[in-house]
């Protein structure tokens, strides 16, 4: 595939992060636990060495894995997240005082993402009033129930894994590899994707395009893809499929 | 003689109806899956952004690409449909599922759920626990009714931390079942396990609830 | 087609508007101009004779097209829209004072239908701050800048158009023809979609389905379509094609 | 010689740049694009759900699904993409068009916008003009200097309804235009028409704006 049509495409994570990340930066991170993480990326951005960083991502990977790896490195000053019990290296340095966390509710996280990226200050919601959650944070009550304003929640860089995406920066995501990743790329000053196969422009079904090209400033290829499973769980030959009667 | 954690799911599947959106919490919840009534349509959401989610996978067939919001590899259905984040907790919080069941540490007369943190220990956070129970139509708690130690879980007031407020509709534990009509209501026994007594559930719940 | 599978797949357009519309109701009507709109179901009803509606819809018809049919035999009461210039009817009735109006911009009202749809109380927009929208409303200023609280807006019913839906009520949108289509679905206590096929489940792409099933309570395909152009506007086959370099 | 329309669209042109994502105005913003400068890329959005509009379609290519904001049947290109109308005024509003060409009924020496709605007129609507003027990073006008009447139109204060509050940051009339570089700025004249002579913007501008 030709790169030289676009200013967007780039040759590798390292130069596709190159003078975009720097110390002290608020970072989105795309993925839930190690599906649909922008492995290339984390990789090119621990190898940065930038420091002081606050991160916004859902989990905080596991230890040696996604964002597990920029933990070991210290590089991660906060974490804002809704889930972090997987990870041993976190917890030593959230219990020594080195790491700051804000839990949001896993769905407040994701609205304060996707206001962040539509130009919404803020809005009423009924989750987490009456619990931690609302400390410190306005509320009212409408028809007896208590909503808490949160805040739209912005990047200064996203970094975004797809499955496809064109050399314009139109991007599909693949089955739950989706997750946060199209939230995040709205809401960031600039926002990196990987993709698994990258295309000409013509190649996407215009219909099913889920990130279009103008939230993306700057694309790979991703050099390869270890996809780890965190729980893999399997169903016994004999065993009944009943799940779901479909 | 305490009802079982299969037990316990398959009281729990005795909530679903035909043509529910269910969302299934971890634990004794996703076993639930394998109690729902033969020819009885039940669509599992998954939170992290899928709707009719399929059985564990075949060895040879998980795809790192799908999984449920336990992280566990599951598998698609003619009817999947793949959405984000922000997308799955609007159909949560816009009240569009039907029913949620979830486990729980401590569950209070008024309803209010604690599930998510204890103080003092290592926090995981609450994932979408509180997006959950404030959006979801119905929820409907499965718990041991003590602690190991013996403790009540069922009280007057949580001491945990809190999931939400007012949220619980029906608690099944291993020794009775509690619910309630509406959320203006107060608890009431409306099911023992077998051998288990009124006045055996009574002393070790200091919940107030109705029988 | 076998339609015995799934309880949410009616005959035709009447019989699933059936027990469903009633006077008095506000509806969500799907479309921007006359594209994408549900014209099966706004002729349903019509025939239905239900009175006295709220219709939510960004635009209100042509005379005789869409809503305009509802105009015309007088079963609307209000119309919630950002822009109706297209109804000459409509404007009689207004200047008669027979039809109440309320305009929002067309960016609000799509968000108040998402927020609606998402178990959002309301959220602060700059949008329409310092005009006549904003009056009645709170507003805050933050860091200078002046935010409106607009709140979330459902509907008892929703009338959606969608390309292909399956018997789950999964849907496919066209092109242009989305449009507020899937934020109303998500935002009414009954959706009713006309699609143009319907399909099978298992037909649709699951990565690329705009409406979850979830969101859908009836479905039908629609009889037939007439698709009106509104505005034909042609390029003559000599003129040179650079309104975009792509 | 004050500027035709199509020396407006011409002008306003201008202020394209490589790359920019834009958003057009019906009437005379619409023709912008036919002075897009070649080899420049410039990709234009409808905010009924669109990014990538391409030209008007040949006779026989029309398609009834494929409008644009001003309802006028359009074409795709190989870049193009549909979203929901939520999902375009979220592009429009979180800032992530580079600019919009809008006309003007009225513009305010302080940036103020005027042009949805003239009282005792029937009001069509404001449709996504304030979204668009409110979220667009910058905002050029483009519209005659004077009324019909030859009442000016770039004035101390806005006498119609408002579009938006210090919003507009270029302003293209006929006769010239007036820029500044920050919304705390007032406007500068930076152009003139050939052979329109700085007085007689003078003489028909209340607006205050430096030379």
């Amino acid at each position: 595939m030709s790169v030289a049509t676009s200013s967007k495409v780039f040759a590798d994570a390292s130069s596709a992060l190159r003078g975009v990340v720097q110390d002290g930066q608020t970072l989105m991170c795309g993925g839930f636990g190690a599906c649909g993480i922008p492995e290339n990326l984390i990789d090119a951005l621990r190898d940065s060495g930038v420091r002081n960083l606050t991160v916004v991502s859902n989990n905080a990977g596991l230890d040696g894995v996604g964002l597990g790896k920029l933990l070991q490195t210290r590089q991660i000053r906060k974490m804002i997240s809704s889930y972090v019990g997987e990870n041993k290296e976190f917890e030593r340095q959230y219990l020594a005082g080195e790491l700051e966390l804000e839990f949001n509710p896993q769905g407040t996280l994701a609205e304060r993402i996707r206001a962040g990226g539509a130009g919404i200050y803020g809005f009423y919601t009924k989750v987490g009033a009456g619990t931690l959650v609302a400390e410190g944070k306005e509320t009212r009550i409408v028809d007896g129930e208590t909503y808490v304003l949160e805040k739209g929640l912005v990047a200064d860089v996203a970094l975004i894994k797809a499955w496809k995406g064109d050399t314009e920066g139109n991007l599909i995501y693949r089955k739950t590899a989706r997750n946060f990743n199209p939230n995040m790329a709205t809401a960031a000053r600039v926002t990196v994707a990987e993709v698994e196969q990258l295309v000409e422009p013509g190649s996407l079904d215009p219909d099913g395009i889920h990130t279009p090209g103008i939230f993306v400033q700057r694309i790979i290829q991703g050099a390869s893809y270890t996809k780890l499973i965190e729980k893999l769980t399997l169903r016994k030959r004999e065993e009944r499929a009943n799940a779901v009667v479909a | 003689m305490p009802w079982s954690r299969e037990d316990l799911a398959a009281r729990a599947a005795r909530e679903l109806a035909d043509g529910f959106y269910v969302n299934l919490g971890i634990g004794i919840p996703t076993l639930v899956a394998n109690y729902i009534a033969p020819g009885m349509k039940v669509v599992l959401q998954s939170q992290n952004g899928m709707l009719g989610t399929g059985p564990f996978p075949y060895e040879g067939e998980e795809d790192a690409d799908l999984i449920n919001a336990g992280k566990q590899t599951v598998t698609a259905l003619p009817m999947t449909s793949y959405f984000s984040s922000a997308d799955s907790f609007a159909m949560i919080r816009g009240g569009h599922i039907d029913l949620a069941i979830l486990g729980a540490m401590e569950v209070a007369e008024n309803g209010d759920l604690a599930n998510w943190m204890i103080p003092g220990k290592m926090v995981k956070g609450m994932g979408g626990a509180m997006d959950l129970v404030a959006g979801v139509k119905r929820v409907v708690v499965v718990m041991d009714h003590t602690s190991k130690e013996g403790d009540p879980k069922f009280k007057t007031r949580c001491e945990l931390p809190l999931t939400g407020t007012n949220v619980v509709d029906m608690l099944i534990t291993d020794l009775a079942v509690f619910s309630r009509p509406t959320r203006k209501n107060s608890f009431k026994l409306v099911e023992l396990a077998p051998g288990v007594t009124a006045e055996e559930v009574r002393r070790k719940t200091p919940a107030k609830y109705s029988e």
